[in-house]
């Protein structure tokens, strides 16, 4: 009698080892995961974000390795040098203190991925917990956390972020502060409705009903499930986090000299566009780039991650 | 492309990076705020010429007695305000009145040597001073005190507060413009006052101009080169050497009384020690601070500014680039290998300021000591810096003598300038600060010369700060702009617009 | 007394009440419902969709508290249980709910869903876990295989036995089966009904099994129950249910079905209108409102009591009194 | 339904009220010491204590919170200690620039983003759906002032095409002040000069704020068309003969259309947040630039002036989606 | 066979989809007849095909990725899979008319009932170059309510789907199908989502239109009860085929198919008292890789040699009653050899 089309398995023998158990035991992860990677490489978009976010990673990883000149990113100036058009020597060009635009856009991948790793995972630090407990306990521990939630989303993050720093004074670390604090009302929202959701599929209550507790519910059943939306909504949201913290980079009130970070650097070569062009074109593209790989990556996430769009190719 | 000419009216444009939200002469003064209070109202002397020289205005001549304590002036006959008033000494001694006792803005200049019972009307044509103290450069500080109009003043007043919610919008002056269209935040309009008491000396003088708000300095450059504004303050340095080269543009650049300095902590951490304070000075590059000018500044060459009434040029002794001997120091602190971070604090936003903090970075570094830059808003910056315990390592101040006088830098350096934006280094040598007090008082300037002298050499000794540089003030002109005069003595990018003409 | 006592139960639900927002009325799930299972018996429960089958199920499960009744389950009250002592009572009661795919974690591999149980109860882990969840395998007609997949590798009907599996790792005495079958073709239900009934015979299992669909009913239970808007309106041995229906709702039920044969009964009662929600219930029988046989003012003012027509056979209309 | 716009009306007061709590606790984390900043850099302590009175900055904290709501009640923001003005009369003044920006670009946004949308979903995996998707996941990722200072460069410098930055021109007077927005305005009195003067000086800013917008409402039309192509009660439509222009252009788009608006409410807010970045670069007289303004001064009251115009909006325009969905669906009870 | 001239023919239908994991061999050669005035039921398991059969009729598929592979559907002779889109707005609704399964989804839920219906019903009247005032069609709109038994139509035409009951929106579906006038109403599960007190209004009420109107129906259901009380006619359906194609008479007393037959003692009656059911083991394959030759060998307890290799194809056993399974001579494909032919398992 044959089955569905589900590739039929080895019979094993008693004496398996441990490893033909184990890869028995996992048979279906792996599947699961190449038909993940299946979906995925057939979507040309997301691979392109994949690699855009591979090369990201990598570059930060390696980045003070490969550039020419590493010292311009900590505070060297050549005041003998500054404003020279891109060439030979400097591909994109150098700054107004004479500093390597290349090195600086190379080594600010560092900065960024910093920036985004920090408020993505601080605003989920804060934003999970808090969104499972108000969908899962409900009553007016739910009204009074989603009524908090409601006020931090009653504004717009960048705004809410500009206070934020109005008071805490401008700074890197301030800006990155003030964008976790603006970002975490996102993941509660998230979360609290999936929570809501997965509350009244009958897993939960068959959990319940062979006498599974709070906690084995929380972490063992909702959180598990919650994960894909937030691998997709915390792969967007790395992009967008780097494009604020550029943003308030760009006002002025975010990262600081000598740090090379993007927004700061356009910041600064506004001031000379457009004679000397070289100056603000690369590190705008290079947020653009970046962030465009992480929207990539995220779209192509979702796609895969997503059970209803999962359903779709799967029917 | 060109002057913008409305029903026949010449209208110039300025294009200005600071707006000036408040004209009121008794409460705000700054630049912006200045420029248009030049315009509007008329004090009893004014600032002309580099350097700069107090000349006559609505006071025609005056006396001050041999001590210093009591001044008299006489005033022009032919003085009205705008709404044809004349300008009498009571209006005289209601303005100064008025701004000793709101205590805002300029107050601070003479709060200390003048009460309004000190304030006499002699006749309607002249009025007396009389000081709780002698005070030698009383004159110097009159051209920022305007003449209002008290019954415009009063008719406004609300609640007691002297027409203060008015005047900031108001216009109680006697000037040669008066206000026109004001759109905050975005540009503000004055008219020539056609039967200016004073007469307008070039028949094609201005009929009024535009304060137009460009907060960016490249668009600043844009729009001088594009024609749409006629006179810009502010350009980055690159760009001011490309505007000058540009066709029918011209620049003015001369060297303006503004000095930088990196100011230290005398009082507490590492920069407490003059050896590391020494060691920083002769670290420093000062050729890139005339780099990052484009070369459109000059070094410092004593505590006080070049060109300020005073100044004695301390050429050999002032501190210059010599790594051997910053070393040399640094071993006599105690850090021959430096290995401790220092803090640079400097305003948020301000381009050159930035740009010093870079290569200090790079200067102190090869002491093996570390810079962190630390941004910080104007009102932060400077409470912190008013306190001895936080005041920071180094924070960068550019300061501006507001008169002609000497005074006004030694006393900067004075125990009750403590805590001030420009006292954050909290300089303790306490003869110096008495030869302060001394010289302050005393009528015959000669006198005070000798006090000065010594003053300067002792305050560059002690090294309280890196002596900077000053800049240049640069403006560009379209060339059909005439008439423009240049004087050190106005803050940074103001001019005086009463004698621009047009002719192309 | 009997192996499971339900009386009086009720079990009313508030409408949504938001934030700053009265409450919009209550859902009458559950109304007064009193029967009694024996041990090793098939107790079914009929009734039209919205009827409060699954919340009966829940609530004496006790996965929702009831609001008023008692019900007793090997003598000991379950409404006045401690949540720890709840929590050990349940091994002994478990469910299988109505859509075996919602049911299984997707998330989790099947020896994970089935095995959670043991881990809890029993502390189970490593080889004798395994060993146990591959038992129960094969109890339920599963292989060992099947063990290690996610429940979206399996078919419908293999769903169904992993959650009975996993109902059945503790040794109950007793399963709510909630519409076991309804998400399955007829050709798997057929296999799932005859496993369930040799289950039953092999473990001494007894059932409460909730279903609309009569023929199932009538094929697996030695009792019925038949509701309507939240109340037991009719209850009798099956035979007897199926053959000589006393309510007119029971009987409209009953002759509505389609059967698959060739020629149809002629006689069919076609009920009128559909069935009233359960916010607004009409007054006094609440089935007057589609009830063909009504006998008079009385029907739509006062609500019927129980009338026991034989010592097995109880009817809650006027009509029978 | 007037029940349920109170209801909404009072929980926007309860969140302001906790926004404001938020933001007044925030602002007194700031170390500096606005009375200096207001008295100017020469003063002395007796004139900072002057202005240290005159902005309130003497009494405790909490007579300063209490004291922020009394003023509230009266509409007094409190002064801003860089421009020396009510921060009421500042956003009375700046305000109509923004909200012009902002709804002109939303408007651009909607007009442009829905028929793309639907023409992408109807021809999906066309050509112009593929480009419509790069251009729409490349429209977000890209900085808007970024963005902005690159179009300045080509469009305002290098061709002269429009204007650099502003409201208007600078000889141009605004138009009489009824609505306080120049579009409307100036063609309400009829005043066309104006009227292109002002348009040429909005589209640059506009173009470059409703960019993101644009991206992201495109996405979530096809999205959403998608869906409700769909879905069964299309092909029913189908399947009773109703031709597919009506399907898609009728049946389909309303449906589609409630989860966009939800989409647009949302932009709404995030333009209304982006105005900080445009209006720097356009240097557009709008609460944005105020906002930055101010933040970079440390001037606090304006700051939660400005949260608090914004978050009013912000609800208040959600407040409006949430009945213009009670329009699209019927399912949508107010209680 | 039958004795009145079929209208629509369904001819060899094969139809693929093509997923990510590989092509869908959905219905794979299905055919079958529908005369004027005939009652058809379609039954068999979820996911056989059923729905896909009725909406290929109607040209209802989405385009990729359905692919049509090979087959014919005759309407009056005209081959629809070769009609425009255009054509075929004009042979839906108006000829060929659709009742749905879930009434709830498959009405739109933002427009009102009155607005569906004249809808539909002015543009019906658009293909036939006709114009219809708003007015008219409402007053058709009510009538055609009527006509299902809704009470105060005229009250309730303005609202919208989610204030109508399960059973007034199905009515809702079946007026609105009506509307046309059409030829041939495929109904496919109609009554699948209600209860079965309202079920057995439903069913009473397509009895008595089909008597009224004299249209030919496809009934879809997989509940044999339901076309048991319906049809005259019955194709039983296993993964993409037509097995056995017979009258309600002749399906019960004397089922060939064994799948039929297994399908047959599966379901519990009502009306007898407990017997054994047997069932069918296994489950629906898989379509991406469907079993070769008879795709219910896998579960066949006849199964020969021979199922595994070649299909069977639909050929009367008797007259009106055909089968497609080896355990009958007439379904061995003309071009096989007798050889082959090997004898059943026991
Ligand atoms: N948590 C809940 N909150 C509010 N109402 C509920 C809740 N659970 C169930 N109900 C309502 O109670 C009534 C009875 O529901 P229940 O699920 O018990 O019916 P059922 O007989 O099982 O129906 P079905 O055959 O459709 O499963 C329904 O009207 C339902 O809407
Ligand atoms: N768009 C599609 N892409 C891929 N496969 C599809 C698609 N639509 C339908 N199918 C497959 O076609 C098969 C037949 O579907 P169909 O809807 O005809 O089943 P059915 O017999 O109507 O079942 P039910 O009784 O559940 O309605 C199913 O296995 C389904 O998975
Ligand atoms: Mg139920
Ligand atoms: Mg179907």
């Amino acid at each position: 009698m044959k089955q569905k089309s589900i590739p039929m398995y080895a019979e094993h023998a008693n004496t398996s080892g441990f490893w033909t158990q184990w890869k028995e035991e996992h048979e279906s992860f792996f599947r699961d995961v190449r038909l993940s990677f299946y979906l995925f490489s057939r979507s040309p978009l997301s691979l392109i974000g994949m690699v855009l976010v591979g090369a990201f990673f990598l570059i930060a990883l390696i980045g003070p390795w490969i550039v020419p000149y590493p010292e311009d990113a900590t505070g060297a100036v050549h005041m003998s040098q500054k404003l020279t058009a891109p060439g030979s020597q400097f591909w994109f060009g150098t700054d107004e203190m004479g500093r390597d635009v290349f090195t600086r856009v190379i080594l600010g991948t560092r900065v960024s991925l910093k920036i985004g790793l920090i408020i993505i995972c601080a605003a989920m630090g804060i934003g999970v917990p808090l969104g499972i407990t108000a969908g899962y306990v409900g009553g007016w521990v739910n009204e009074t956390i989603m009524r908090i939630t409601d006020i931090f989303l009653a504004i717009p993050g960048l705004i809410l972020a500009l206070a934020i720093i109005g008071a805490l004074g401008p700074g890197i670390t301030n800006s990155m502060i003030a964008l976790s604090l603006v970002w975490w009302p996102g993941y509660v929202r998230l979360v609290q409705g999936k929570t809501l959701s997965l509350k009244e599929e009958s897993f939960i209550e068959a959990a319940l009903s062979v006498g599974a507790g709070r906690a084995r519910i929380i972490f063992l059943h909702i959180l598990p499930n919650c994960t894909s939306p937030i691998i997709v909504k915390a792969s967007m949201d790395m992009g967008m986090s780097i494009l604020a913290a550029a943003g308030l980079g760009f006002i002025g009130v975010g990262a600081q000299p000598p740090a090379p970070e993007w927004g700061a650097m356009i910041s600064i070569a506004r001031n000379y566009l457009p004679n000397w062009w070289w100056y603000a074109l690369f590190p705008g593209l290079a947020i653009f780039v970046t962030v465009l790989g992480f929207n990539l990556l995220g779209d192509g996430f979702r796609d895969i991650l997503d059970p209803q769009s999962r359903g779709y190719y799967r029917e | 492309q060109t002057l913008e000419i409305r029903d026949g009216k010449k209208i110039l444009v300025y294009g200005a990076r600071q707006p000036a939200p408040n004209i009121d002469p008794s409460q705000y003064y700054d630049w912006s705020t200045r420029m248009l209070q030049q315009s509007l109202y008329d004090a009893l002397l004014k600032y002309v010429d580099s350097p700069p020289k107090v000349i006559p205005w609505l006071a025609t001549n005056w006396e001050a007695s041999p001590d210093a304590k009591v001044w008299t002036f006489h005033l022009v006959k032919n003085a009205k305000f705008h709404n044809g008033d004349p300008l009498t000494a009571e209006a005289v001694k209601f303005s100064f009145e008025r701004t000793l006792k709101i205590k805002k803005g300029p107050a601070w200049m003479l709060l200390d040597v003048l009460t309004p019972e000190g304030i006499k009307v002699v006749d309607d044509y002249t009025i007396q001073f009389t000081l709780n103290q002698p005070y030698a450069p009383f004159e110097t500080v009159l051209p920022w005190w305007y003449i209002m109009n008290p019954k415009v003043v009063m008719a406004h007043e609300k609640d007691g507060d002297m027409g203060q919610e008015w005047m900031k919008d108001g216009d109680a002056g006697s000037g040669p413009f008066k206000k026109k269209r004001w759109e905050h935040g975005v540009l503000y309009e004055l008219e020539a006052v056609a039967d200016y008491w004073r007469g307008w000396e070039n028949p094609n003088h201005i009929d009024g101009y535009i304060f137009k708000l460009i907060r960016e300095a490249s668009s600043q450059r844009i729009a001088i080169q594009k024609g749409e504004c006629d006179i810009v303050e502010g350009i980055s340095p690159e760009d001011f050497d490309l505007v000058a080269k540009m066709p029918g543009i011209y620049v003015s650049n001369d060297p303006g009384l503004t000095t930088f300095g990196i100011k230290m902590n005398n009082q507490k951490g590492y920069t407490k020690d003059i050896n590391i304070r020494k060691a920083i000075c002769y670290a420093f590059d000062y050729d890139s601070l005339i780099k990052i000018y484009n070369g459109n500044a000059i070094l410092e060459d004593s505590p006080f500014p070049i060109g300020l009434k005073g100044h004695i040029s301390l050429k050999d002794k002032i501190y210059r680039q010599d790594l051997q001997k910053a070393k040399e120091y640094m071993e006599k602190a105690g850090y021959p290998n430096g290995g401790f971070e220092l803090e640079y604090v400097y305003v948020q936003g301000l381009e050159e300021e930035r740009k010093m903090g870079l290569v200090l970075i790079d200067n102190l570094g090869k002491l093996g000591i570390k810079v962190k830059m630390v941004p910080l808003t104007w009102p932060n910056m400077v409470a912190r810096g008013s306190k001895v315990d936080t005041s920071p390592d180094m924070i960068a101040i550019f300061a501006t003598p507001v008169f002609n006088d000497p005074d006004v830098v030694a006393y900067q350096y004075h125990k009750n300038s403590w805590g001030k934006y420009y006292g954050t280094a909290h300089y303790n040598n306490p003869e110096v600060w008495k030869l302060t007090e001394q010289a302050r008082v005393i009528a015959d300037f000669d006198e005070r010369m000798k006090y000065y002298e010594q003053i300067q050499n002792m305050i560059l000794e002690d090294a309280p700060e890196v002596f900077g540089m000053q800049y240049n003030r640069r403006w560009a002109f379209r060339d059909y702009v005439k008439g423009f005069v240049f004087c050190p003595m106005r803050f940074t990018g103001e001019i005086d617009m009463y004698p621009i003409y047009i002719q192309k | 007394m009997k192996f499971l006592e339900v009386h009086e139960l009720s079990k009313h639900f508030a409408l949504k009440k938001g934030f700053l927002s009265r409450s919009k009325g209550t859902v009458k799930a559950v109304r007064s419902v009193s029967f009694q299972v024996e041990a090793g018996e098939s107790y079914g429960i009929v009734g039209e969709s919205g009827s409060g089958k699954t919340t009966l199920g829940r609530t004496i499960l006790r996965l929702i508290t009831p609001t008023s009744g008692k019900i007793f389950f090997n003598g000991v009250n379950l409404c006045e249980l401690d949540p720890e002592m709840l929590r050990r009572l349940r091994r002994d009661m478990q469910m299988i709910f109505q859509d075996p795919h919602s049911a299984l974690n997707p998330r989790k591999t099947i020896i994970k869903s089935v095995g959670e149980p043991l881990v809890i109860h029993e502390h189970m882990r490593g080889r004798a876990l395994r060993q146990r969840v591959q038992d129960l395998m094969e109890i339920v007609g599963l292989k060992k295989e099947h063990m290690y997949r996610f429940p979206h590798e399996l078919s419908g009907g293999q769903k169904q036995r992993v959650g009975i599996a996993r109902a059945l790792a503790l040794n109950p005495k007793m399963l709510i089966l909630d519409e076991p079958t309804s998400a399955l073709d007829v050709s798997v239900q057929a296999q799932t009904l005859n496993f369930l009934e040799a289950l039953q015979g092999k473990l001494a299992l007894t059932y409460l099994f909730i279903s609309h669909n009569l023929s199932v009913i009538r094929y697996v239970c030695d009792r019925v129950a038949v509701m309507y808007l939240g109340r037991i309106v009719e209850e009798a041995e099956v035979n007897e249910l199926f053959d000589m229906p006393l309510h007119p709702y029971t009987r409209a039920l009953l002759s509505s079905v389609p059967l698959p044969q060739a020629r149809q009964p002629d006689t069919k009662i076609l009920l009128e209108g559909d069935i009233p929600s359960p916010v607004n219930i009409p007054a006094g029988c609440c089935f007057h409102t589609r009830c063909s046989e009504k006998i008079g003012p009385i029907c739509t003012t006062q609500e019927p009591e129980a009338v026991s027509f034989s010592s097995n056979h109880r009817v809650l209309c006027h009509l029978r009194r | 339904m007037k029940r349920y716009i109170i209801k909404r009306l009072l929980l926007i007061f309860l969140t302001l009220f906790g926004l404001i709590t938020v933001v007044f606790l925030i602002s007194r984390v700031a170390p500096g010491d606005p009375a200096r900043l207001a008295a100017g850099p020469d003063a002395t302590e007796e004139m900072v204590e002057v202005m240290r009175k005159e902005f309130g900055l003497d009494r405790p904290l909490i007579v300063q919170y209490l004291s922020y709501f009394k003023g509230l009640a009266s509409g007094n923001l409190g002064r801003s200690i860089r421009t020396r003005h009510n921060v009421i009369d500042d956003l009375v003044q700046f305000f109509p620039a923004t909200f012009e920006l902002t709804v002109f670009s939303l408007l651009l946004a909607v007009v442009l983003a829905i028929p793309l949308g639907v023409l992408c979903a109807v021809y999906r995996d066309r050509f112009l759906d593929h480009a419509a998707r790069v251009f729409s996941v490349s429209g977000m990722a890209l900085p808007m002032f970024w963005l902005a200072l690159m179009l300045q460069l080509f469009l305002a410098l290098k061709f002269d095409f429009l204007p650099l930055g502003g409201r208007l021109g600078l000889l141009t007077e605004p138009p009489t002040k009824i609505t306080h927005l120049y579009l409307v305005d100036s063609l309400l009195t009829g005043n066309w000069a104006v009227f292109k003067d002002a348009l040429r000086h909005i589209l640059l800013p506009a173009f470059v704020l409703c960019f993101p917008a644009l991206a992201s409402i495109i996405r979530v039309n096809r999205a959403e068309m998608l869906e409700v192509l769909s879905r069964d009660f299309i092909v029913s439509a189908r399947a009773h003969g109703i031709s597919k222009i009506r399907t898609i252009g009728q049946y389909a788009l309303k449906n589609a259309l409630i989860p966009t608006m939800t989409m647009i409410g949302l932009r709404y807010g995030w333009m209304l947040g982006g105005t900080i970045l445009v209006e720097t670069v356009f240097d557009w007289p709008g609460i944005g630039l105020y906002a930055v303004q101010s933040a970079v001064y440390s001037d606090f009251q304006p700051i939660i002036g400005v949260t608090l115009l914004i978050g009013i909006n912000f609800m208040v325009a959600n407040l409006i989606i949430d009945l213009i969905y009670g329009i699209l669906d019927p399912r949508v009870r107010y209680e | 066979m039958n004795t009145e001239p079929s209208i629509l023919e369904v001819k060899d239908l094969k139809i693929h989809f093509d997923t990510f994991e590989g092509t869908a061999q959905v219905l794979d050669g299905c055919s079958f007849t529908l005369g004027r005035g005939d009652t058809l039921g379609l039954v068999g398991e979820t996911g056989c095909g059923k729905s896909i059969t009725a909406k290929a009729i109607l040209g209802l598929l989405p385009v990729p990725p359905t692919r049509i592979v090979s087959g014919e559907i005759r309407f009056h002779s005209r081959d629809l899979l070769d009609l425009s889109e255009k054509d075929l707005e004009k042979i839906r609704g108006n000829q060929i008319a659709m009742i749905f399964q879930d009434p709830m989804t498959y009405l739109n839920p933002v427009f009102s009932i009155e607005n569906q219906m004249i809808d539909v019903i002015r543009g019906h009247a658009r293909h036939a170059n006709k114009t219809v005032s708003r007015g008219a069609a409402r007053e058709k709109a009510i009538s055609l309510l009527n006509a299902v038994n809704i009470p105060n139509p005229r009250q309730r035409i303005g609202d919208f789907p989610h204030e109508f009951s399960g059973g007034m929106r199905q009515r809702v579906l079946i007026a609105m199908a009506l509307a046309g006038d059409p030829e041939i109403l495929i109904a496919d599960e109609p009554t699948t989502a209600l209860d079965v007190t309202i079920q057995a209004q439903i069913l009473r009420l397509i009895g008595e239109l089909v008597e009224r109107f004299r249209h030919s129906v496809l009934l879809i259901s997989h509940d044999l009860g339901v076309v048991a009380a319906v049809c005259r006619r019955i194709a039983v359906m296993y993964a993409g085929n037509i097995v056995e194609l017979t009258t309600i008479e002749r399906i019960f007393e004397n089922p060939a198919h064994p799948y039929t037959r297994g399908l047959l003692r599966s379901i519990p009656n009502l009306a007898r008292r407990k017997e054994n059911l047997v069932g069918i083991t296994g489950s629906i394959p898989d379509f991406i890789e469907p079993p070769r030759g008879c795709r219910f060998h896998p579960r066949c307890a006849h199964r020969m040699d021979v199922c595994q290799k070649v299909k069977p194809v639909l050929a009367d056993i008797e007259s009106e009653h055909r089968v497609a399974c080896f355990l009958y001579e007439s379904s061995w494909p003309s071009a096989s050899r007798p050889e082959e032919r090997i004898k059943p398992l026991p």
